[in-house]
C-alpha cells in the first residue's frame, strides 16, 4: 500500500485549487505554418502541441478504407518533456494513448466524406505534468476543427481522479503519483456522450459516479473555451483577408 | 475485400439479431458462455493458467526471476505483462512486434493488477536497490473468439493465485508463496444497437461500436476500465456496465477463484 | 570438454527408457476453432501446438510465387516454455529452425496445386524439454493433413543422440544438455525419404549410421501414431456430421 | 505525382526570381529572415530555447543525467545530440526512427558543439569511470519551413549557455552552471543559379543544388562545416560561403547569445 | 519476372549436364573448384583469413574483447559468429538485419565449431563470473558464386589457428596463442538428377533440391551436419553424402590448414 | 582541450611523410565475379571494396523516380575493419557518410538516362586507419565506371587536416585522433568542382583555404591513378576479348 502524503489541506488541495477546479487553460489557434490545422494548449504545467495534415492521399495503399478516411493519431513526448529524459519513439504507453485518442475522435469526425484518404493528428507533449493525453485531446479537437476538417462537434476532455479519499477534478503530476486513482474521460460536450474513458487505481462505484458528474462538468467549461479560440481564430482569418482585400 | 464483405454481412447478422432480443449462440445479454480454468499446466513457469471462455482460449504463464529494481522504486519488485498474440490463434494476427490491440490487452490486465494492489511488491524485494524478484506475466493467447481481455485477466489472476517462488534455484531461502491481497476480475460488455451485452463472441466484438472493461476487486471496489473501439456511449450506458461489471466479476470470482 | 555425468545406469537410462524406447505422446487433433488444422502434441514433456492458416491469398503480393504456394512456417517458443524466461519474438535459434521445418514440408505438401496462395503453418512450444522441433514437425504435419492441405504423405520427425557413448532415440532435456550429440531428423515414413536432417555435436561416421536406423524405426511408429490420430478425427467428424444430418 | 509537380514549379519560380536578383519574400540575398530566441521554455529541462527563423520553429531542450562513461574516455562527461523530426513539423516528415536527414542534423549540430569545444567534459565528470553526467541535446523541430541546421545550432548553443547541473536532484553538491568556453553558430547558405543566398526559405532550399553550412566560433574560427545536395560548387563560392558564415555567426551572436 | 526465366533456364542447363556426367565447369563430380587460402589480411583483427572458393569469396575476421560470461557458464569465455551477407555479394543479398540465409549460414559454421570442441573455452575465462575473452567470428562474403559454408567455415578455422589473443591492449599478461584441439571442416554436397555433387557452383546451388553440408575432425569423427533444401534424400544418399564429406575435408585439411 | 601529442618531427609526420603527401595507393579493378562493377582500393591501411549494381530495376516501386535513376549508396564497416569491434549494421556515422558519399557522385552520373532505374554503389570497408570515406569514394568512382554507367568524370577524394598546428594532407589514424581538425573532401578534379565537403575540428580561414588546395592537388594525382587503373582494365578486358575471338 502506498503510504499516505498529504494532497488535501484545509479542503485545498496544494497547489490551492478546489475538488472541481480545473488547472488555468491557456489556448493558441493556428500556431504552425506547415500543418492543415495546429494548436498550442496549456493545462496547468502541461504544454502541448497538436497539428492536422489532411485529409490527403493515404500511404501505404493497403491502409486505405475503401469507405471512408483512416484517421492516424500519434500521441508522442518530447525527449525533454519529462523529469527523466524520455527515449525518443514509441514505447507502450504511447501507442495505447495513441490509440485511446484515435478512438475518442471516430465518432465526431465525418470520415465517410473521405473514402481511401488519411487524416492525420499528431501531438507533441513538449512539458508534461499529469493529464497530458487529455490536453493532447482538447488540442488535438481545435486543430482539427482549424485544419477544417468536417466534424460532428469538438471533443473535450478531462481527469478526474481520488487523493486522500477525496474525489477530484483534473489531477497535477504531484497528486497523480500520490493519489489513490486517476481516470481520464473524453466527451462531446454537449450531447453528454463519452468517447473515451480509462481507469486506473482504486475507486468505489460511488466515487465512479461523482467523478462522472465532475468530468461531464468540466468538459462543459473547455468547450466553451475551445469554442472561443476557434471563434477568434476565425475572426482573426476573416480580418485578415478583409485587410488584404483592402489593400 | 472478400474477406471485408463477409465481415459486414455478420455484423448486419449479430446486429438484426440483438435488435430482435438474440444473440448468434442463444445466450442472454447478461450471460458468459461457458468458462474453465485449468491450473499449473506449465512446468517450466512458476505459475499458469489456460483459460476458455467458450472457444476462446488463452495460457497465461508467469516467470519469477531476478533482476534489479528500477531506479525510482529500489524497494519494490516488478511486475510485467505482456501479450503475445501469435497467428496461430487468429487468421487476423501477423507475426511481428506488439501492436496496439496487443499493448492495450496487456496493458489493461496489467492496470486490474495494479489497481487493485494484489502482489505486494515490498515483499519482493530482497535487496533494496539490489536484487529483487520480476515477475513476468505472459499471455499466450491460443484462440482468438472474442473477449480475449476477460480470459486473459483471468488467466492473469489465477496464475499468480498460486505463485511458486523459486527460491531454491537462486540459492535463497524463504517463502515460497506470495499472499494475494485481492483478486481482480475483468468483465467486459459491448453496445450493440443501444443493447449492453456480456461477454462479447467474435463477431459481436466486431459489431460493437463500443466496448468497455471493468476490472473490479473481492469488495465490490473497481480498479480499472478502458473503453475501447469507435462509438459514443451515455453517461448512463457506462453506469450499466460498470454495474453488470461488478456483479458478473462477483461470480467468476466465486465459482473459478 | 564437458565432465561427463551418469546418463546410462544399468543398461537403462535416467528416465527408465531403453536406448530405442520414445517418450510416451499424446496427440489431439482439431483443437483450435479459428484455425484451419490444427494438433495438440505431447512428447514427453515437450507441448506443442501447430496450426495451419490456408491456402488463402498471400501477403504482401511481391512475396508470392507465380508457379507455387509458399508455406511459411514459424516455430516459436513461449516466453514460459523454458526454465529461464525465453525474450518474446524470434532468436536466431528459432529462425533457423523455421527454415529447416518449412524445408522438411516441402518435398510433401502439393504446393503446385495452389500458385499465388500462402499455406502457413505456426508451432507454438508451450513448455519445452529437448526435441521441440521435431514434437513441431510431427504436429504440424498432423494440422496440415486437418486442414486439409493435399500432401503427398505425412511427415514424422525424432532426434537420436549420443549419451554417455551410447547412442540412444529422443533425447530429453538433461540428455541433450549433457550428451556428446543430437541429430535431428524428419522423414517421409513409408519412403524413408529424409527431408530434414540437423547433427550437433561429435559421433563417428558409425554411430550416425546406427542413429539413422533408430530414427527410422521410430519414424514409422509416430507415422502410426500420427494416422491413428487423424482417422479418430475423420471419424469424429463424420460422425458429428451425421448427427447434425439426423437431427 | 501531383506534388512533385507543384515542387517542379516552385523551383522554377525560385530560380527565376534569383536570376532577377530576388527572393520571394523580398529578402537581400545575404539577408537572415527575422531570428527569435527565447530561452527557459521547458521546466522539465536543464537548459531550452525555442528558435524561430521566419516561420521555421525549433525547440531545443537540454536533459542533464548522471551516466556512466565511455571505457575510452573515462574521465569525461558524454554528449548526446538527437533529432526528432516530428511529423508534426512538415508534410513531408514521417514517423519512425531518423532518416539520414535527421542523422545528418544532429550530427552537424554535434560537430560545431564538438569542434568548438564550447563544453569542458572534463568538468563534467564526478568520479572516474563511474560517474560523469550525461549532457543530451534534443532537438524537436516544430514547424519546417526552410534552414533547420542554423535554428538548430542556434537553439542548441542558446540552452546550453544557461544550464543548470542538477546537482540536487542526484543528492550531489558543485557549481549548478556550466562555464562555456565558445559560441558557435551556424549559417548556412545555398547555391542557387550561380549565386549564394543565406538562410535558405523552404522552396530555395529545395530549389538549391548545393547547401553548405558554415559553423564558426567567437574568434571567427571555423569548427566544423557539411555540403548537403546534389551540386558541385567551385572553390571560389565555397570560399564566399566561409566569408559569410563567419560574418553572419557575428551578427547572430552579437545579437542573440 | 524476367530474372526468373533466366533461373529456370540455367536450371535446366546444369540438370542437363548432370544427366550427361558433366558440370559447367567442366569438374568432375566430386572434384573442388581452386581453393586459396590466405591468413592475416586485416591488422585490426585478431585473427583473420580471406578464403577463394573458385570465384567465391569469403574474408573471415576475429576480433576479440573482454566481455562478461553469461550467468549459466560463468566460467568460460564465449564465441559468437556472425554473417553479412553484405549486398555488395551478390544482386540477391538485400541491406537489413540478417535473414534466415544467412544466420542458418552462420550457426552451421558455429556448429562445427563448438561440436569439435575446437576451442577450450575454460582457457577463455580470466576472471570466474566476471572477465572472459569473447571471441567474434565475422564472416564477411564478398562474392558469391556457390557455397559459401564450406569457405565460410574454412576461413573461420584458418583464423582461428593464428589468433593472436590481445593481453596487451587490456594491460594483461598470459599467452597470446591458444591451442586449438581441432580442425573442423565442413564438406558441402547437392543432389542434382540422383547424383551427388561436391562444391557446388552458384547455378548448381540454385538447381539443387537438397544440400548436406557435413563437417567432419581430423580423427574422421562427425562435429556438425546441416541438410537444406526443398528435397528429400534416401539414407543412402546421405551416406554418401557423409563419406565424400569425410574424405574431401581431410584432404583440404592436409593442405590449407 | 586535448593534450598536444608530437605528430610532427624534424619537418616530417610520424610515419616519414611530408605535409603534402599522399599514403600509398594501391588499387585494382574487376575484383568481384557478381558484381556489374568493382574496385579494390588501399589508401595507406584502408582496405575498402566497392561493388556496383545496375542500372537495374527499382524497389519497392514508390521509391523510383520517374525523371531519373536513384542511386543508391551504402558505407558499410565490416566488424573487424576497427579496433573495438563494430557492431554489424548501419549506426549514425555511416548513415551520413553514405549520404555525403552518394551525393559525392549525383553531380557526375547521368541520372537522367535511366528513369525508373536504381544504381547502387556498395562500399565495404575491411580495414580502416582514417580517411575511409574518402578511400571509398575514389573506390567507388572506379567502381562505377567498371560497370559502364554513364558518367560525366570521375570523383576524387582525400582529406586534409590540421595537427600540431600544421595543414597536412591525408591524415592516418593516430593523426586524425590527435589533431585539431580533420576536413574530407571530394571533387571532380578535371574541372575543380567539389561535390562533398566536411569539417570537423578547428581551423581559421586561413588554413581552411590552404587545406582546399593541399586536397586540389591531391585529387588531381588520385584521378590519374583512378585513370590509369581503368585504362589498365580496359586494356585487359580489350586484350582477353581478341584472345577469346582468336581462339
Amino acid at each position: 500500500m502506498k503510504e499516505e502524503i498529504e494532497l488535501i489541506k484545509d479542503g485545498k488541495r496544494l497547489d490551492g485549487r478546489g475538488f472541481d477546479e480545473l488547472r488555468p487553460i491557456k489556448i493558441e489557434v493556428g500556431v504552425l505554418k506547415r500543418a492543415d490545422g495546429s494548436c498550442y494548449f496549456e493545462l496547468g504545467d502541461n504544454k502541448v502541441i497538436a497539428a492536422v495534415y489532411g485529409p490527403r492521399e493515404m500511404h501505404p495503399r493497403h491502409a486505405q478504407d475503401a469507405k471512408m478516411a483512416v484517421v492516424k493519431f500519434r500521441y508522442n513526448m518530447a525527449p525533454f518533456s519529462t523529469n527523466d529524459r524520455k527515449r525518443p519513439g514509441p514505447d507502450r504507453r504511447s501507442v495505447e494513448i495513441s490509440k485511446v485518442c484515435r478512438e475518442a475522435f471516430n465518432p465526431v469526425i465525418m470520415r465517410e466524406l473521405y473514402p481511401k484518404m488519411g487524416i492525420e493528428v499528431y501531438v507533441e507533449l513538449l512539458q508534461s505534468d499529469a493529464g497530458t493525453r487529455t490536453a493532447g485531446i482538447n488540442a488535438a479537437s481545435i486543430a482539427l476543427a482549424d485544419a477544417g476538417i468536417p466534424m460532428k462537434d469538438l471533443v473535450s476532455s478531462i481527469a478526474v481522479g481520488k487523493i486522500n479519499g477525496e474525489v477530484v477534478l483534473d489531477l497535477n503530476a504531484a497528486e497523480d503519483n500520490n493519489g489513490e486513482a486517476d481516470m481520464p474521460i473524453a466527451m462531446i460536450a454537449r450531447t453528454n456522450t463519452i468517447t473515451a474513458l480509462q481507469m486506473d487505481g482504486r475507486m468505489t462505484q460511488e466515487e465512479f459516479g461523482r467523478g462522472m458528474k465532475l468530468a461531464r462538468g468540466a468538459c462543459h467549461q473547455i468547450y466553451e473555451l475551445q469554442r472561443a479560440a476557434l471563434v477568434t481564430r476565425y475572426n482573426q482569418n476573416y480580418e485578415g483577408k478583409n485587410k488584404r482585400e483592402e489593400e | 475485400m472478400g474477406l471485408e464483405i463477409v465481415n459486414d454481412v455478420r455484423t448486419d447478422y449479430v446486429c438484426d439479431l440483438v435488435k430482435n432480443g438474440k444473440r448468434e449462440d442463444g445466450r442472454g445479454f447478461r450471460e458468459y458462455r461457458d468458462i474453465s480454468v485449468e491450473r499449473d499446466v506449465i512446468k517450466r513457469a512458476e505459475g499458469s493458467a489456460r483459460v476458455k471462455i467458450g472457444d476462446t482460449e488463452v495460457l497465461v504463464g508467469v516467470k519469477v526471476e531476478l533482476g534489479t529494481p528500477f531506479p525510482d522504486t529500489p524497494d519494490k519488485g516488478v511486475i510485467i505483462t505482456n501479450t503475445e498474440l501469435v497467428p496461430l490463434a487468429s487468421p487476423k494476427f501477423e507475426s511481428g512486434p506488439p501492436n496496439e490491440n496487443s499493448i492495450q490487452l496487456a496493458r489493461v490486465v496489467d492496470r486490474g493488477i495494479r489497481g487493485s494492489e494484489t502482489i505486494d511488491l515490498d515483499k519482493l524485494c530482497i535487496e533494496k536497490g539490489e536484487k529483487v524478484w520480476m515477475v513476468f506475466i505472459d499471455i499466450h493467447v491460443l484462440d482468438d473468439n472474442g473477449n480475449l481481455v476477460d480470459a486473459a485477466a483471468l488467466g492473469a489472476i489465477a496464475s499468480l493465485l498460486n505463485l511458486r517462488i523459486p527460491n531454491e534455484r537462486y540459492g535463497l531461502t524463504g517463502e515460497n508463496t506470495l499472499p494475494m491481497r485481492d483478486t481482480p476480475v475483468a468483465v467486459t460488455t459491448v453496445e450493440i444497437e443501444g443493447n449492453i451485452l456480456v461477454d462479447p463472441s467474435f463477431d459481436e466484438g466486431n459489431a460493437a461500436a463500443s466496448s468497455v472493461t471493468v476490472i473490479s476487486n473481492a469488495d465490490g471496489t473497481l480498479s480499472g476500465m478502458q473503453k475501447s473501439g469507435s462509438g459514443g456511449l451515455k453517461e448512463a450506458q457506462i453506469a450499466e456496465m460498470v454495474e453488470i461489471g461488478i456483479e458478473k466479476a462477483g461470480e467468476i470470482r466465486k465459482k473459478y477463484l
